[in-house]
């Protein structure tokens, strides 16, 4: 029971999905729309999991004074605040939960990511070299990239005198979309294309029930 | 920007409408058919507009009811061309009137015609794919057999895999540790289950050489498969004594935390060599930065797009994508990892033979004109709709 | 008005908080990044009870409406509880169940749309005649038709890189390394247009309610 | 020499900090503004696909982002929105990312209040649904079924615009702003490919390059997208098209000194890495 009812699960479950995009004749479609639809619901309770065990680590961690447990009841206030505030009054404009969305979460969601401009910024200084024909190309590639998608890049090729009236005014802006359209394009899909191949072979080896590793590794 | 694919470009012959604009437009060739490819229930009805431009107020589209009498069970635009009828009973025939409205009445009726509606079991626009893909899961999984009944299934070297080597040589050269870095995902992620079997080969070599190895980790699952990989290692070895259990630890699982408490780490125990082979999403800025500012040689593999740029710029080697996944089935010669690497290269294969002989066929083309034909069968291979 | 300057400072102190990681690791950063993870959390929590199972499940349950009630959901919803199991240790191995149905039916779905969008379309798109656009058109279609056959000879694992084979792989390694150049000249964008975001939020929607609100 | 160089290489992190922010404040508290032409490109693809829309077509529009990529992504929402609003044509709102609802919300609410258009006469919002990619097939047939009732819990029938919408299909167009997974490849994947359903969108800029083999467009055929916004240039080139500079038009001038920072932090990073001979025994790793 422990190993080949799942095992059985996700064989019918991959197969009615594979078949029904083949097979438009009953009952594949109707098969269909029921997986689909229960995995809406299971999907939802794997995300209330995920905040269930963030609540289960944050008050472990107050019981057992780990490291850094004093800010734990911020996280369990801040999980409480829009909890209640949803469920109490909605979560349309107007209403409490909306209000500390817009101010206080969506504010914190942006910084967080925006401190990344500044590791770049170091990373520019001290990590990127040229190190090889490889990082050279690469980066030659972005310099060209990066002038080319903001307005400077042109600005700057027509300080020389006669690229304004030359037949190309946006010299830089063109070399940038040229190289987005064509080695950025074929280089992208070939990847795009072994990716898709590895996702074909991962899917098969867990529909065959091959690869077992996602059931917590117990073979 | 419309690239236009430069076919030979056919002279647009420019249509001078003036002389038909003045007839009014009516409804031709109108015909019923059962829709195609569903699961039945329903019939198109498919009609053209006679050339010019004055055309009518709307079309309405009348079914016969059981009883004679006609019902209206559609009203479209001037303009268009086709009606699907919907929630029809599979095998009953249904007769259909169409009738063009100019000015409030009826100018034109055109009909009757009728079709049985019916479900089909195979998409005919889709057959072609179910059978590339039957044969290609068959190599798939034929490979993957061939690996258990432990045939040879040759995988070319992979040159990541000599960098790995001297880089942990280079480490015990200088005396210094080497850092290995598993990525910040779950075991559930396949790229680190690559990485835990690179992490058995690293380990393998500071065991033979006795250099201390370090493994600071973000999941308590991953904690403890390297523990287990480590251990393995040391005792293939036959070094059970080298192993230090504590060089392998957990750190935290918030992301920023972890990349700060890996950077405090390369400061302090200044390693000569650092492996990144996993999943990293932003924080894999931080910890190449801080790898090479140490002087450390860099080995670097993942499948995520968005990092691999800056591994590429700030490594000394990066495994790129499927290389992390060819090095992790050719050190552990694992059937189901060898099988389905090999199975994805016939599908290669095939695709490189479809591209190259399409290509070249449509080139001939232009000279040869049957070569369109070739060509546009090659395309027609992989055409699904 | 106050509740709108109140909402902004809130949202501006926060982000002074977060920004204070880049001096180093203090107290005010951690307390923002927790109540961030809570709050989100907090959020995920109220839309995927009352907005994702009470109308997709529950209300098709119990017929809410003019609906009549149907059994069928049953199953779902059991197998949604054995989810929540793998919290407890000893009954985590049911929440296997679950877990089956919604790899399964993902694996299936991918299965068929990567093969069909980013596998043979991209094929068929490239299948293209080289000439018919003047020589630029020439050259871009040869780099492109190229540049997808040598990337895949690269990422090629049955046969060693040498000779012609070694040619086409570095051929296509070089055209990959122009297109991870693009990725990483894009990826610098990004992060420098979240900053310029947070940036415009502090100097044109915080810094002019200061004087308001000291009263000048 | 060597040592002013050696002690350039090693400077202290929160100085490059210090200057990064300035290439950014500056530029912005100058309102500094630089001309940015749109040429031709995914951008222009886009904007000329929904100005040819005629009036009362119906387009569904998917907020897959999430405070994160806000700045990136929001003001291409209200651009979009903006330019769909005053050429009336109705939109369907819905998001794969939680967040995505509301901030969805946030700008149908605001532009409608400018533009006087009518909740539910010209646009609605679904809401949110977990899924991804799974949820979109659903909608390929039936779209009640996955929402039976929008963000105010209102039922999908008593909804007049949705009146003669039911599947996927009925769509004139898609517009996904995406920030990650699920979000583009999903939509193209079931929507474009498997339902014929144009498909157009905006993206954060760390994704923009992945998806250009889908704008390519053969001779005959449909692209696999009608056009794409890519980061917060691809935000602006919107507003200017429309004529509506907003936030990302005014990016422009402090993205172009920053960039321009960056590129000089390379060359210096390079020439102290070259000059002090640090020059490692480095593999190329790769003919």
């Amino acid at each position: 029971m422990r190993l080949y009812v799942p095992l059985a699960i996700t064989f019918i479950a991959g197969m009615i999905m594979i078949l029904e995009f083949f097979i438009p004749h009953q009952p594949f479609p109707t098969l269909g729309d029921g997986v689909k639809d229960w995995y809406t619901i299971v999907a939802s309770s794997a995300i209330f999991l995920g905040v269930l065990n963030l609540l289960r680590v944050h008050l472990k961690k107050i019981a057992r004074r780990r490291k850094h447990w004093r800010y734990s009841p911020v996280t369990i206030i801040g999980f409480l605040s829009m909890f209640i505030t949803g469920v109490a009054w909605g979560v349309t404009e107007e209403t409490p939960f909306y209000y500390l969305f817009n101010e206080m979460v969506v504010p914190m969601g942006a910084t967080m990511f925006s401190l990344l401009a500044f590791f770049v910024a170091s990373a520019a200084f001290r990590a990127f070299r040229a190190s090889n024909w490889r990082a050279s190309l690469l980066l030659a590639s972005a310099f060209l990239v990066m002038l080319g998608r903001v307005p400077i890049g042109d600005i700057i090729w027509r300080w020389i005198p006669g690229a304004a009236e030359s037949s190309h005014p946006y010299l830089v802006s063109e070399i940038a979309e040229w190289i987005m359209q064509v080695p950025n394009m074929a280089g992208q899909r070939a990847i795009l294309i072994g990716a898709a191949m590895g996702v074909v072979a991962t899917s098969l080896r867990m529909i065959f029930g091959i690869e077992r590793s996602y059931l917590g590794g117990g073979d | 920007m419309k690239i236009r694919t430069f076919s030979a470009m056919i002279p647009a012959v420019l249509l001078i409408a003036a002389a038909v604009a003045a007839q009014p437009v009516t409804v031709e060739n109108l015909e019923a058919q059962d829709s195609p490819d569903d699961a039945g229930g329903a019939v198109e009805l498919l009609w053209s507009l006679s050339e010019g431009t004055d055309f009518p107020d709307s079309i309405t589209v009348l079914r016969r009811a059981p009883d004679g009498s006609m019902e209206l069970v559609g009203t479209k635009p001037g303009v268009s061309t086709g009606h699907v009828d919907t929630g029809l009973e599979n095998g009953r025939e249904y007769g259909y009137l169409v009738r063009v409205h100019r000015g409030g009445e009826v100018a034109a009726e055109h009909g009757p015609v009728s079709a049985v509606p019916a479900a089909q079991w195979l998409h005919s626009k889709r057959w072609g794919m179910l059978l590339i893909l039957i044969v290609l899961a068959g190599f798939i999984l034929y490979f993957i057999e061939q690996g258990k009944k432990g045939k040879e299934l040759y995988i070319r070297q992979i040159a990541g895999l000599a960098a790995v080597d001297d880089a942990v040589g280079r480490a015990t050269e200088m005396g210094r540790p080497v850092l290995y870095v598993p990525g910040i995902m779950d075991m559930d992620n396949i790229q680190t289950i690559a990485s835990m079997v690179i992490l058995g080969r690293v380990a393998a070599r500071t065991a033979k050489f006795g250099s201390p190895l370090l493994v600071p980790v973000s999941k308590s699952v991953v904690l403890s498969v390297s523990q287990e990989v480590v251990k393995e290692a040391y005792l293939e070895a036959g070094r059970p004594d080298a192993y230090q259990s504590d060089n392998i630890f957990y750190l935290t699982d918030d992301q920023f935390g972890y990349a700060a408490g890996v950077d405090g780490i390369m400061v302090r125990e200044r390693p000569a060599a650092i492996f990144l082979l996993g999943t990293f999403y932003a924080e894999s800025l931080i910890l190449a930065e801080t790898g090479r500012s140490v002087g450390a040689i860099q080995i670097a593999g993942t499948a995520m797009p968005s990092q691999l740029p800056f591994f590429i710029a700030a490594c000394d080697y990066t495994l790129i994508g499927e290389e992390l996944f060819a090095a992790s089935a050719y050190l552990s010669r694992e059937p189901k990892l060898l099988g389905s690497l090999k199975g994805q290269d016939v599908a290669k294969l095939f695709f490189i033979a479809v591209i190259v002989l399409g290509v070249l066929a449509f080139t001939l083309g232009d000279l040869w004109e049957p070569a369109n034909e070739v060509a546009g069968f090659i395309r027609s291979l992989t055409r699904v709709e | 008005m106050t509740t709108g300057i109140l909402g902004i400072w809130a949202g501006a102190l926060l982000t002074l908080c977060l920004y204070s990681f880049l001096y180093r690791d203090n107290p005010f950063y951690r307390f923002a990044e927790h109540l961030f993870v809570g709050m989100s959390a907090g959020y995920w929590a109220v839309y995927t009870i009352f907005y994702v199972l009470k109308p997709n499940w529950w209300d098709k349950l119990v017929g809410a409406g003019d609906a009549d009630p149907n059994m069928l959901w049953i199953i779902p919803g059991v197998l949604a509880l054995l989810m929540l199991l793998r919290v407890v240790p000893k009954l985590a191995v049911y929440s296997r169940l679950p877990l089956a149905l919604i790899v399964g039916g993902g694996a299936g779905l991918q299965l068929v749309t990567f093969f069909q969008t980013n596998g043979l379309k991209q094929v068929e798109n490239t299948i293209i005649p080289l000439t018919g656009g003047g020589t630029v058109g020439f050259v871009n279609n040869l780099i492109l038709v190229s540049g997808v056959v040598c990337g895949l000879v690269y990422f090629f694992f049955s046969k060693a890189h040498k000779g012609f084979t070694g040619g086409m792989a570095s051929t296509g390694i070089t055209i990959l390394m122009v297109a991870f150049g693009a990725s990483f000249g894009y990826t610098v964008m990004a992060r420098i247009s979240l900053l310029i975001g947070q940036t415009q939020f502090l100097l044109f929607e915080w810094l002019p309610t200061i004087p308001r609100v000291l009263g000048l | 020499m060597k040592k002013l160089l050696e002690r350039i290489g090693n400077v202290d992190r929160r100085i490059i900090f210090i200057l990064m922010a300035l290439a950014v404040i500056v530029p912005l508290a100058l309102e500094l503004t630089m001309e940015m032409p749109v040429g031709e490109g995914p951008s222009y693809d886009l904007y000329e696909y929904v100005e040819d829309l005629p009036a009362d077509s119906r387009v569904l529009m998917s907020f897959d982002y999430d405070p994160s990529t806000k700045p990136e992504l929001q003001p291409m929402a209200r651009a979009l929105v903006t330019h769909m609003m005053s050429n009336d044509v109705n939109i369907v709102a819905m998001a794969l990312w939680p967040q995505g609802a509301t901030l969805g919300q946030t700008i149908l609410s605001s532009v409608s209040d400018s533009l006087g258009t009518e909740q539910y006469q010209d646009w609605v919002n679904l809401g949110y649904k977990t899924g991804g990619q799974v949820l979109i097939v659903r909608l390929g047939s039936s779209l009640e079924a996955a929402f039976p009732t929008d963000l105010e819990e209102v039922p999908y029938g008593e909804i007049p615009m949705l009146s003669d919408i039911s599947t996927l299909r009925d769509f004139d167009l898609v517009i996904t702003l995406s920030a990650g997974d699920p979000g583009i490849p999903a939509w193209v994947m079931i929507a474009s490919d498997r339902f014929g359903v144009p498909v157009g969108g905006g993206c954060t800029a760390v994704s923009a390059p992945q998806f250009y083999p889908y704008l390519q467009e053969r001779e005959g055929e449909r692209p696999q997208m009608e056009g794409l916004l890519g980061g917060l240039r691809g935000a602006a080139d919107y507003e200017t098209l429309i004529e509506r500079p907003g936030l990302a038009a005014a990016g422009m001038s402090a993205q172009s000194i920053a960039h321009l920072v960056i590129m000089v932090f390379i060359v210096i990073g390079n020439i102290t890495f070259f000059a002090t001979g640090r020059k490692k025994r480095t593999k190329g790793g790769g003919r």
